[in-house]
């Protein structure tokens, strides 16, 4: 059986809910943090896909930069992470809710 | 400079007037915190660079009704959005007005601000930006976002630096402002699907969208939300509560250009947008808006008759001013027409100059009720006769340029509708009455307060930033051709649709294109 | 051939998320993401994205996942805290269906999409030549752009990691 | 037709020039506590008027010189206004009328000007005066050298701003800015009127093509039938409003003894000379016009000869030496309007020439007397005083003489030709008309003989009456101001004599022959020139005003110095009446209560308080609680839980997707 487009494009979704699973379901904001890497993933995986199918590389440019995004994402969001947890000793997202007050 | 040659290449002259103040406010970020001093430089020099940038507009304008010095940039092409810039004898002397109210505001502002000073001054030249990209879109979507971008800065800039009630008043301007816009959206966006199911083509661009076949039930629909938006930013009576608060709230910078430019944009919307699009519903609303009209120049004058703040006056004295800009642009013939965008210019010149002149007066004794003056006129003589002269352009005196505006609307409107001309000419008795009551109690007389004993009269700096505005005040008022003769192509275009409708009610609505680009630029893609 | 590779990376891929998402500690979960991450490479592989390739390893199965297990060092978290923020019933359940419900109704608007061209690709696509070359054309100002945000987000992870309190 | 070689263009120049250079010295001293310069200023301010004069001579030369029938000047100075159908050119026209005008405009007005240098000398702000008066000259050589309804409209609003800067000239004394403030409102009423005139004339030429309302176009444009008979008596009667507020007349009369609160000399070159008259120039002007439309002159008729008798019954009464002389002036406008409203146009403008020498004479003798008194007005505290400042004195009583209408002095010759064209020329509108007017204007000649005789009496013959204080610096007035009276009495004495009637003398009436090529004639023109009564009954109603003059005269010497304490058993007896006259007929009172009393109660209490503030921000506000209401609400659902917000997000994908399916 030949693996064609709809393969791939179909990981990405699996992978991508998955992704979406541990953002919805989980409290420690760490793991959260992983789950969206992994619909990044994802989202790069369809990119690379079509890019195959077109065979054009424009979107190989576009998963370099969100490669490139996903760097800063992680370096700005783990800072604000570390900062909230210097603050109130916890990362636990049920506990954030200043926003509510 | 040739209107058609630079464009090909590289950023037009509009661009850059667009730009330069908008790099100024970037600039802000960068100046420290505590020099301040720094900050109001360069804002100035932003300013006076767009405003020197903006000369050549008027010195390359050749007097004809197309768009000139026009720049066109595909921007976000899947849904016709077009970086289309342009202006014509409608919107050339409104950015004029525009870049050169700008420096002489920020010099205003020298000593009143001390606090945020580059903040301030960053909000002012994003203001500027929206309202010289709000005169010069060509491009519905880049007009509704540069009409948006004017509400921020303004509501900061009353929220932020404004007087005691300065919450309330921000926000009543911002709620009511956005009310309009909304609807303005709606139909814009109605407007560009509307075109679309006739042509095929998605597009916001203005010279394409003026072809639009729209039906008189569309029209009407279509008509009504733009001229909500445009009827509250006039402000049309009963839209023009929001005024005097914002008015009085403002800062002196914020009210300047409230009333110099910001109102503008309301008038210039029906001139643009709402009457020569929508001809034959701006026919069917005629009787209403000129009876709003005249209540606004009756009741603004009346009302402004009684007040006891200063700011309040002038703040009720521009509903009356607009009011007549209304009822030219709702008369339908070319001597109101002319007469409504010149009274714009007026209205801009004369109330900025008023509202100076009380923020100068401010600063000293940090009071704006005119029972707190009164005799101040030998104190200081200068500020008495900027005053005075002021007013005077402001009552329409001949010779001066509030009269050209006030006599081509008066006489437009006449011819259009007598009864609504002669109740607005009962306006030009009730403005001299409110006007020189104010300036004999707050100039003549004798001093009754002794802290009026020890005013100072104009600094070098005031008289610097006022002196430019009564020169064009006389000058406007003795060669009004100079303006006059540009703006008439434009406006005879803008007419010619209405006439139209005019002339053939029964006719297919479907107008003959309104603008057109000048020969031989295509689009610079 | 390609099959089999392609299955087996899948495979590996899936289980690895599954990892990342349902483990209790984050180290696990910063591995199981690492071994995802390296899963989706070797597609990346397949899929002639030589470049996206050795990006993806050095940047992000390196660069971000040691980064993120550098804060799960840092923080610490003791197992008690853990098990307080550990997958819940209820709310694990109704979050699963609801992603599952999306996942099935997304596959089924894919079905039928077409099959690779059968011709070979264009010699030295996908390497860094060849992304190059079109990065510093048409997309020369996002990139720059681009490097701009990199220098803001540097700057900004900076200043919120300097600030002490 | 020539425009070259003319010096038309130097005649609003001069004093433009004086009033810009005399205006940046006033701000430039603005703050110097001794004022500067005062002998440059003054130079410059006298000079100005005097260049125009010279050069109004010169064009007065210019233009005799030419045939009859082709006697006017053009200038044409820039464009003006071009919008639509409307292009207005700033131009110039000089015809007999207009030269008629200018030239006692600029001849009597530098007389006043060299006069202020005397009166001004202790006061500060000179510069200012100066560059107001040059100002007015200015404005005043515009309304009556421009070409058209706008030049003039132009002119006409810049007379009336300076006469509000001239009457707040002392604006530290509220009162005086008040009265300027009253000048300049009540003269808006009336320009309202004038508005919709040119409004009401621009749309009926427009429809034949565009124009900028010249008063050859508009003529060309009556000519070919432009105007629909009831639409020209409706602007006819807009422009007369015009002039009922510049020229005040009833109704709007009320600013102009107000006006007084300026100082002297103005009064004599704005409020009794010059501009007061601008509204009969312009009736004569728009003669062609007016002539078309008889109901609107019939009322310009009736409004003249009421407001004559009116202001004269006031002027009797009064006590302050400006005052009596600006209800005087008043009347005196009212007998000009009688002249035009009976299609006697020529007399009506003979009659502002000469009210022009007399009454700016006697302007400056009462300036001259208020000068010599240190500022006392009220007559009742003066008395004798011709022998002390007999040059005022005795040029005062050559004024009384020509305004009591005694032969052969200047007021005698106008006054008796607008009675005689009152009494005969026939009215189509309303034939009994002619005779009512006639005795009118009799019976306010002889009030105006009294009342005049009152004042000298009061003021220059009987015992002394002044105050300690007046009679310490009693002095005759310099001789820059004792010059210009003598030169204006000899003119009240003489100026009568350009228009003797053609019945005593044939050819007499220099003036009116002057001005028949730019003056219409009324239906029943013959008048014009062959009276249809006879020259009998011309010499009988002459007589006859004579008499009535004469009478008012004894009557007053009588009353107010043989036995001065009868007038004041009369009043005691008149009662109301008296007390009426008095108090002006409550005029200004009425107004208060019933025009400005009700409008700016009316727009605090309604329009302010109760429209905007209870009603539009009411409902405004009331929304915005609504939508706080509301949006509390909502804000229930907003967690600040990001998950759930991403599971709703999610959930509404999955519809989506479910829907699309």
């Amino acid at each position: 059986m030949a693996i064609t487009l709809s393969h791939y494009v179909g990981l990405a979704v699996v992978l991508f809910f998955i992704g979406t699973l541990g953002v919805l379901s989980r409290r420690n904001a760490l793991i959260v943090f992983m789950s969206i890497e992994l619909q990044l993933n994802a989202v790069n995986l369809v990119f690379a896909a079509f890019a195959r199918y077109w065979m054009r590389v424009d979107a190989h440019v576009i998963v370099f930069f969100v490669i490139a995004i996903a760097a800063v994402e992680a370096a700005v969001g783990l800072a604000i992470l570390v900062g909230i947890f210097r603050a109130r000793r916890t990362v636990d997202l049920d506990d954030m809710t200043v926003m509510n007050e | 400079m040739n209107a058609a040659g630079a464009i090909a290449t590289g950023p037009g002259l509009l661009s850059w007037i667009l730009f330069l103040p908008f790099a100024g406010s970037v600039l802000m970020l960068l100046i420290p915190k505590d020099r301040p001093a720094l900050a109001r430089t360069v804002a100035f020099v932003f300013a006076l660079g767009a405003f020197a940038m903006s000369i050549p507009l008027l010195t390359g304008f050749h007097t004809s009704a197309a768009m000139q010095f026009v720049e066109s940039r595909p921007w976000i092409p899947d849904f016709g959005i077009g970086y289309r810039l342009g202006v014509d004898g409608i919107s050339l002397f409104l950015v004029l007005l525009t870049t050169f109210l700008m420096p002489i505001v920020i010099l205003s502002s020298w000593r009143a601000v001390t606090d945020r000073v580059r903040a301030f001054h960053g909000m002012l030249l994003l203001l500027e930006v929206g309202m010289i990209g709000a005169f010069i879109a060509l491009d519905l979507f880049l007009f509704y976002i540069f009409w948006e971008l004017m509400l921020i800065p303004m509501y900061v800039l009353i929220g932020v630096w404004g007087g005691p009630r300065r919450i309330y008043a921000a926000v009543k301007f911002i709620l009511y402002t956005i009310v309009g816009s909304l609807l303005m959206l709606v139909a814009i966006l109605a407007l560009y699907f509307i075109h679309h199911a006739q042509t095929g083509v998605y597009t916001f661009d203005l010279l394409a969208l003026q072809s639009t076949v729209l039906a008189y039930r569309q029209q009407m629909w279509l008509f009504a939300a733009f001229a909500l938006a445009f009827a509250i930013k006039v402000p049309l009576w009963p839209f023009h509560t929001w005024l005097p608060d914002a008015h009085v709230e403002a800062p002196t910078a914020g009210s300047v250009i409230l009333a110099g430019v910001l109102l503008k944009l309301g008038t210039y919307g029906f001139l643009r947008f709402a009457i020569p699009f929508f001809p034959d519903a701006a026919l069917r609303f005629q009787p209403l808006l000129v009876s709003l009209a005249v209540i606004g120049i009756i009741y603004g004058a009346l009302v402004a008759m009684v007040q006891d703040d200063v700011k309040k006056l002038v703040a009720y004295s521009s509903v009356s001013h607009l009011g007549y800009v209304m009822l030219g642009l709702f008369s339908f013939n070319m001597e109101a027409f002319s007469g409504a965008l010149y009274q714009m210019l007026n209205h801009g010149l004369s109330t900025g100059a008023l509202f100076l002149l009380v923020g100068i007066i401010y600063e000293r004794r940090h009071t704006r009720m005119i029972s707190d003056f009164g005799g101040i006129a030998t104190r200081v003589p200068l500020f008495a006769a900027a005053f005075i002269l002021v007013a005077l352009s402001s009552i329409g005196l001949p010779g001066l340029n509030g009269f050209i505006g006030e006599f081509l609307v008066l006489t437009g409107a006449f011819g259009a509708h007598r009864a609504a001309a002669i109740l607005a000419c009962t306006g030009v008795v009730l403005g001299a009455a409110y006007m020189l009551w104010l300036t004999q109690r707050f100039l003549f007389g004798k001093i009754r307060h002794d802290e009026n004993r020890s005013l100072t009269d104009l600094s070098g700096r005031e008289g610097l930033l006022l002196a430019p505005i009564l020169l064009l005040i006389v000058y406007m008022g003795v060669q009004p051709r100079v303006f006059l003769d540009r703006m008439q192509p434009a406006l005879e275009a803008a007419l010619a649709r209405v006439q139209l409708a005019q002339a053939q009610p029964e006719r297919d609505p479907a107008s003959p294109p309104l603008y057109v680009a000048v020969p031989g630029e295509g689009e610079a893609r | 051939m390609n099959g089999v590779f392609f299955w087996a990376f899948a495979v590996i891929s899936v289980a690895g998320g599954l990892v990342t998402v349902t483990r209790r500690s984050p180290l696990t979960a910063a591995l199981g993401l690492a071994v995802s991450l390296i899963a989706v490479a070797g597609l990346f592989a397949m899929l002639a994205a030589h470049l996206l390739f050795i990006l993806q390893i050095l940047v992000y199965a390196g660069a971000i996942v040691v980064l993120i297990i550098f804060v799960i060092m840092l923080i610490n978290q003791q197992p008690k805290e853990l098990d307080a923020m550990r997958l819940r019933g209820r709310r694990f359940i109704a979050s699963a269906a609801i992603c599952a419900a999306g996942c099935a109704l997304t596959l089924r608007a894919l079905r039928g999409l077409p099959d690779f061209p059968p011709q070979g690709l264009p010699p030295g696509f996908g390497t860094a030549a060849d992304v190059g070359i079109v990065t510093f054309g048409a997309y020369l100002i996002p990139f720059e752009i681009l490097g701009l945000i990199l220098l803001v987000g540097i700057l900004g992870a900076v200043v919120l990691a300097k600030r002490e309190g | 037709m020539t425009s070259t070689g003319s010096l038309l263009w130097l005649i609003p120049l001069a004093p433009l020039v004086g009033a810009i250079v005399n205006g940046a010295i006033a701000l430039a001293t603005s703050h110097r506590e001794r004022a500067v310069g005062r002998g440059i200023v003054g130079a410059i301010g006298c000079l100005a008027p005097s260049i125009a004069f010279v050069a109004t001579v010169a064009s007065f030369v210019q233009l005799r010189a030419l045939p009859v029938d082709a006697r006017s000047l053009t200038q044409h100075l820039f464009s003006w206004i071009a919008a639509g159908r409307l292009h207005v050119d700033a131009g110039l026209l000089f015809d007999p009328l207009s030269c008629a005008m200018l030239l006692f405009v600029t001849g009597i007005g530098a007389l006043i000007h060299f006069y202020s240098l005397g009166y001004m000398a202790h006061e500060r702000g000179v510069a200012r005066y100066f560059a107001y008066l040059n100002l007015f000259t200015f404005a005043m050589v515009i309304l009556v050298l421009g070409d058209g309804l706008l030049p003039m409209f132009v002119g006409w609003e810049g007379v009336g701003l300076c006469s509000y800067l001239l009457i707040g000239f002392w604006f530290t004394d509220e009162e005086k800015a008040i009265a300027g403030n009253k000048a300049f409102i009540v003269n808006r009423i009336g320009d309202f009127g004038f508005l919709l005139g040119i409004f009401l004339i621009f749309w009926s030429i427009v429809p034949s093509g565009r124009t900028g309302l010249t008063y050859r176009e508009i003529a060309a444009a009556a000519a070919h039938g432009a105007f629909s008979p009831g639409l020209l008596t409706a602007a006819c009667l807009l422009l007369f409003m015009g002039a009922t507020g510049k020229s005040a007349q009833l109704p709007l009369y009320v600013w102009l003894p107000d006006a007084m609160a300026g100082p002297t000399p103005v009064s004599a070159l704005i409020h009794a000379a010059t501009m007061v008259t601008s509204g009969i120039y312009m009736v004569c002007r728009l003669s062609f016009l007016f002539v078309a439309a008889p109901v609107a002159l019939t009322v310009v008729a009736i409004v003249g000869a009421a407001t004559a008798f009116f202001a004269a019954t006031i002027g009797l009464a009064q006590n302050d030496i400006k005052k009596i002389l600006a209800y005087s002036t008043v009347s005196q406008l009212g007998y000009m309007f009688l002249g035009c409203g009976v299609g006697a146009f020529s007399a009506g403008m003979f009659h502002v020439v000469t009210h022009a020498f007399f009454k700016a004479c006697l302007f400056l003798g009462a300036g001259s007397v208020i000068h010599a008194l240190s500022g006392e007005q009220d007559i009742r505290r003066m008395g004798g005083l011709l022998k002390r400042i007999p040059v005022t004195g005795y040029t005062f009583l050559a004024a009384w003489l020509a305004i009591a209408g005694i032969v052969p002095f200047a007021g005698f010759f106008s006054k008796d030709e607008i009675l005689w064209q009152a009494f005969s020329r026939p009215n189509e509108v309303l034939p009994w008309l002619p005779r009512v007017l006639w005795a009118v204007g009799f019976v306010t000649a002889g009030i105006t003989a009294l009342y005049m005789t009152r004042l000298i009496a009061l003021v220059f013959l009987g015992k002394p009456r002044l105050t300690k204080e007046a009679e310490n610096h009693l002095h005759e007035s310099p001789a820059s101001m004792t010059v210009p009276l003598i030169v204006l009495a000899a003119g009240s004495l003489v100026v009568g004599f350009l228009g003797v009637p053609d019945f005593l003398v044939r050819g007499g009436d220099r003036f009116g022959a002057w001005l028949v090529p730019v003056l219409a004639s009324a239906a029943g023109g013959a008048a014009e020139t062959a009276a249809p009564h006879g020259a009998s009954l011309e010499w009988g109603l002459m007589l006859a005003s004579l008499g009535i003059a004469i009478a008012g005269i004894l009557a007053g010497l009588l009353l107010y110095v043989r036995f001065p304490e009868v007038p004041g058993r009369i009043a005691a007896r008149a009662g109301g009446l008296y007390r009426a006259v008095v108090n002006k007929y409550w005029v200004d009172e009425a107004y208060r209560a019933v025009v400005i009393r009700p409008i700016q109660v009316g727009a605090r209490a309604f329009l302010w308080k109760g429209i905007d503030v209870r009603g539009i921000d009411f409902i405004v506000n009331e929304l915005g609680f609504a939508s706080r209401m509301g949006s509390s609400v909502v804000r229930i659902a907003q967690t600040g839980a990001v998950q759930l917000y991403a599971a709703v997000l999610l959930i509404g994908v999955v519809v989506l997707l479910w829907v699309m399916r």
